[in-house]
């Protein structure tokens, strides 16, 4: 299932439901991605999709991971618009038979968004705001899986 | 026409998100030239590493032919997560 | 937090809480272990504990792993007792700054739980019961790490 | 006295879990052969690859020597998760 929203959403409630009538998965692996910040600040973080575009891409990197590590089940929901410090921004969820190939799904999947899902992210901070690009890190991560 | 959509630091430096350009260049470069004509800094960020371009909602590499009431999206550098 | 518990218990409750009230944590991740077998199976797991032993053994472990990880909190439920199908087994949860720094100490805390922690695991199959023992691959994973 | 644990296998291999043998032998491995004594399943599974002790809760490595009312525990190969 992948989810763009632009309403704050609860990991945990998604993860309780994930886990739900399951008997062949022995593994889930789940990231959440949190938006850090000073107490009391408006919005810190503002994420921009195409919309008609953006989903069906992050679909085609879900699917691709299904395939990769043999996943029983992916969910990816994704925050867009204004959020807020320590809101929830991403959630990857990944079901699999061993735990080896659901980390390594939930991994792949987050580097995927960091530098290849259609989704710009604009930070505000104290000095004002910037459009943030993948790091050299965020780079070379993603380059493991290739 | 061509339907023009900028998004991230694109539309910071066009200064607009969408917009049409009627008719529609016969080419991707064609058009991302007309975008840029006159504006060194828009032109600039068009050529910027990383930007993408879409047409009809589809990757492209390199240029492309337009047809007319093509959707032409350019994507700099992504980030979600 | 480390608990041991012959209770089941809900990852996603868990999950829920250990987000909440975050401003510094830019990553949480997690990882659960469910009991795999056929539906209508009653107890397919038996976990033996050291009463005493068990928790402060995984308690240095989660320790070990916030200090070599830069943790900001980790969680420990682990099942004790009989578990049945669908039932989560373990559930560990990491929160750090950055998500190499969550995944890996999730990674790290699930490989020594399958083969350093003072557990002892017994499967209940249609050919009779056997204890668990780490598998070569379980022994190599652990390995990655030392 | 020594108090002595053995868990999963072990148990299911000495037929018991948990014995009190008085007085205490001297050392660890002395007890370990007290325990086996008569039952070569028992001896070959208490010196398995993988079987650790712990004495007073702590885990040794090699022999140890036992203090009156020490709890000795037997600990076949770890697997959580």
């Amino acid at each position: 299932m992948i989810r763009l929203t632009d309403q704050p959403f609860d990991p945990g409630a998604e993860l309780t439901r994930f886990c739900q009538g399951r008997n062949r998965t022995g593994a889930v692996a789940s990231f959440v991605g949190l938006a850090r910040g000073d107490d009391g600040e408006a919005a810190v973080l503002e994420l921009e999709a195409y919309p008609g575009f953006t989903q069906g891409e992050v679909g085609k990197m879900a699917a691709a991971a299904a395939a990769r590590f043999d996943l029983h089940e992916v969910t990816i929901i994704h925050r867009i618009g204004a959020i807020g410090v320590g809101d929830a921004i991403v959630l990857v969820l990944t079901a699999a038979a061993h735990r080896r190939e659901a980390f390594d799904a939930c991994d792949f999947l987050m580097d995927y968004l960091k530098s290849r899902a259609p989704l710009w992210k604009k930070e505000h901070g104290p000095e004002g705001s910037r459009w943030v690009e993948p790091t050299a890190r965020d780079m070379a991560d993603v380059q493991r899986w290739e | 026409m061509a339907h023009v959509l900028l998004f991230g630091r694109l539309a910071d430096v066009a200064g607009w998100r969408e917009r049409a350009f009627d008719p529609a260049p016969a080419t991707l470069f064609a058009l991302k030239s007309l975008i840029a004509d006159g504006d060194a800094g828009l032109a600039a960020a068009l050529d910027a590493p990383g930007v993408r371009a879409a047409v009809d909602r589809t990757l492209i590499s390199g240029d492309a032919a337009l047809t007319d009431g093509a959707e032409v999206a350019f994507l700099p550098p992504m980030s979600g997560g």
